[in-house]
């Protein structure tokens, strides 16, 4: 897991960030300014493999947890859109694409790196549970886009595949404070099990790519 | 030691609705806690309910019956005063009975 | 005493001799008697209907009610209403349960043939509401889905 | 005539949406099975013989205790919480103030429920769990007032709000992340948007609620722990002012709403 230590980047958010407070933010109400205690730091121990590194920040977090429901001033957004895209790192052989089989299973499995999770198993990557993929799948979640016929609708171009790649490894790049987890940057999933869940998406003989059936 | 039931006895036209709420884990024994040790199979094995003095169902169950069990039957019969008591026995050998009586 | 007469006729006949004497005999005991063992060790339906008689007969006197889809599978309600006169047993069996026959309700005389329970469904799949009346046994099945909510950790 | 038009279109989106709603409850038959026959009233029954046990150093029960309507008012009292406590000079919520009335009146060692204020699935309620059930249940039907007239429950408020949007952990996850949207579900669990009224009024007036799948009652200290430890988070503190000020966040967003708790959920 990586959680980027604070670095020449956040003097340049942070920058930002006074600058589009004064333009676009209202001052902070009367009220938050009683803000005394810091809850963040006084209300956690460690537990399992979630020890209290996890509490800090880092850049998106901050921004992100600042701009919840709100518009992300675009420049911040170039910022973070630039910088996720330039750190993806593409499959060192070029090859996209694992098992499929493999990647259905990631798709189900929704433990990983919870405080009681076994850290020795691999884990999940949870996909079921915000975005529709196979058609014959009923328990999906909807917060995220539904990925029916993920590759029968798209093709397998360069292009799309550098694409959800993309996506999958940092989805910031083209959503600044997406609120999909950075799985490829943040070391959620592996290189080999972005392939799987890759093949899961776009292989022929994948369940997500099977004729859908209206009842 | 188990805890108590919750029955709830209701006269309606001539009959008696009954509603019953057990405290019990009904372990399948295939359940792993969170050490990852199975959790021996428990659970209730047998259900007795009597108006006054006479059965009026009976019931045998396996583990696969939900945990804190409920049910609910209806019997002919019953007036103010009388009473509805049902008892439970589990595969460990422990029991317990709670009755109401009737208003 | 008016229990159904057929689940006494399984207890042995020494314990019917003290029963007719008037012995007053702890319920508990005819009870264990008449468990139906082979019937909750049966790990398929057709072995779980042998223990319990034989094959059943669809009914459509049986209004058997579980939900379509179950939100959780540890806690199933199921309903079963028999319209078949002289029933005096009612039975529930889930499909693919490690052990399908999960519950034998033994209706006495003067009890409605009805009951409701809440059961446990390891997956999607049939579940079955086996009535016993006048020595023949009928059934009624219903499919309920059993999904995954929540956030799977 | 324009303004009508309007005001016709808006009906028909807001009608629309209420219908796509209904439908997508599919688990509406599940839980209408289950009538008002809840297993928490055993866990109920359980809190209520509890409550009146005498216990601790001091060999008393709890009747005594302050739950914010004054010595021993039990009824309403959940409504209400959490509340500033002048004797503690904290916002507390009803199962931090229950520890303080044990400690304080019943001079009870609470070190182990502290530690452990949640039952592990299959082993006996705790006794916070009993209790809470309990004293829920003795505001069913009366309106939510979360108070919010000392500054410290102001600040408590303030700081949940802020709190929601606190996204940290290795999958960037925060309490918006899932509860920032109208009208969404995971799998096929409906989620609430519990950063606005109508979202925090149906699931403040529900806790704690009977857990199905764990086959017991839970506290909302619990559902804040649990959803920290879904984020991937650290264990969350009990007591600690995270857990409050969410909570707080929660109840007077919800305020107005009648309680219904305990609840049961999947």
């Amino acid at each position: 897991m990586t959680i980027r230590p604070t670095s020449t980047l956040t003097l340049v958010f942070g920058v930002m960030i006074i600058s589009a407070c004064a333009t676009n933010n209202p001052a902070p109400s009367p009220a938050e300014n009683l803000l005394t205690r810091d809850p963040v730091a006084t209300s956690f121990r460690p537990q399992g493999q979630a020890s209290l590194e996890r509490l800090a920040q880092d850049d998106v977090q901050r921004i992100c947890s600042e701009y919840e429901g709100r518009e992300i001033p675009a420049d911040l957004v170039a910022m973070i859109s630039a910088e996720s895209a330039s750190s993806v790192v593409f499959p060192a052989d070029g090859n996209y694409f694992g098992d499929w089989r493999a990647g259905k299973l990631i798709a189900e499995t929704g433990t990983g790196l919870q405080s009681n999770d076994d850290p020795s198993k691999p884990n999940g990557g949870n996909c079921y549970a915000c975005h529709q993929m196979a058609p014959d799948e009923i328990a999906y979640g909807t917060i995220g886009l539904p990925l029916v016929n993920y590759g029968k609708l798209r093709g397998t171009s360069e292009a799309i595949l550098k694409y959800t790649w993309t996506r999958l490894w940092n989805s910031h790049a083209y959503n600044a404070c997406s609120h999909m987890p950075r799985f490829g940057a943040n070391g959620v999933l592996t290189e080999q099990q972005l392939k799987d869940v890759m093949a899961f998406l776009f292989d022929v003989e994948s369940p997500v790519n099977k004729e859908v059936v209206s009842p | 030691m188990a805890s108590p039931m919750r029955i709830r006895a209701t006269m309606m036209n001539g009959a008696t609705e009954v509603k019953v709420l057990m405290s019990h884990p009904m372990e399948t024994g295939q359940r792993k806690d969170s050490s990852g040790a199975l959790v021996p199979v428990h659970h209730i094995k047998d259900v007795v309910a009597k108006h006054n003095d006479k059965v009026v169902l009976q019931a045998e169950w396996g583990a696969a019956v939900s945990q804190n069990p409920f049910l609910q039957f209806k019997f002919s019969g019953g007036a103010a005063g009388d009473t509805v008591s049902v008892t439970w026995n589990d595969n460990k050998g422990e029991t317990r009975t709670d009755q109401v009586t009737l208003r | 005493m008016s229990l159904d007469r057929r689940h006494f006729l399984s207890v042995s006949a020494s314990m019917i001799g003290a029963l007719v004497a008037g012995v007053a005999l702890p319920f508990r005991l005819l009870a264990q008697q008449a468990r139906p063992e082979a019937g909750f060790a049966a790990t398929d339906l057709a072995s779980a209907y042998a223990a319990l008689g034989g094959n059943p007969e669809p009914s459509n006197d049986i209004v058997f009610t579980s939900p379509e889809i179950a939100e959780n599978g540890a806690v199933v309600p199921v309903s079963v209403v028999s319209n078949i006169a002289g029933t005096t047993k009612i039975s529930i069996l889930v499909e693919k349960n490690p052990n399908p026959l999960t519950a034998v309700f033994y209706i006495a005389e003067g009890t409605e043939p009805s009951i409701q329970t809440r059961v446990k469904v390891a997956q999607t799949c049939n579940l079955y509401a086996v009535v016993e009346a006048n020595g023949k046994l009928f059934s009624a099945s219903r499919e309920t889905k059993v999904t995954l909510g929540g956030c799977g950790g | 005539m324009m303004i009508s038009r309007f005001v016709l279109a808006i009906l028909l989106v807001c009608g629309q949406s209420a219908l796509a709603h209904a439908e997508e409850d599919i688990f509406a038959e599940y839980r209408a099975m289950f009538g008002d026959d809840s297993p928490a009233i055993l866990v109920e029954m359980d809190g209520e013989a509890l409550w009146s046990t005498a216990a601790g150093e001091k060999a008393v029960s709890l009747e005594t205790c302050d739950l914010g309507l004054g010595p021993g008012v039990v009824d309403g009292a959940y409504a209400q919480l959490p509340r500033y406590f002048q004797d503690a000079d904290k916002v507390m919520d009803l199962e931090t103030r229950l520890l303080w009335c044990m400690e304080t009146i019943q001079g009870l060692d609470t070190i182990d429920l502290r530690d452990q204020p949640f039952s592990e699935q299959g082993t006996p309620q705790t006794a916070l769990e009993q209790l809470s059930a309990f004293i829920a249940s003795r505001s069913k039907g009366l309106p939510i007032s979360v108070p919010q007239s000392h500054p410290k429950e102001v600040e408590a408020f303030e700081s949940g709000k802020r709190l929601f949007n606190f996204r940290a952990g290795p999958h960037d996850f925060s309490c918006a992340t899932c509860h920032g949207q109208e009208g969404k579900r995971i799998r096929l669990q409906s989620l609430l948007k519990l950063n606005s009224p109508e979202g925090a009024r149906e699931s403040f007036s529900t806790w704690p609620a009977y857990r199905i799948s764990q086959g017991s009652v839970r506290t909302i200290e619990w559902r804040m722990a649990d959803c920290a430890r879904q984020q991937r988070l650290p264990g969350l503190i009990f007591g600690s002012d995270f857990a409050i000020d969410l909570i707080t966040y929660l109840g007077v967003q919800a305020n107005g709403e009648a309680m219904n708790a305990p609840g049961l959920k999947r």
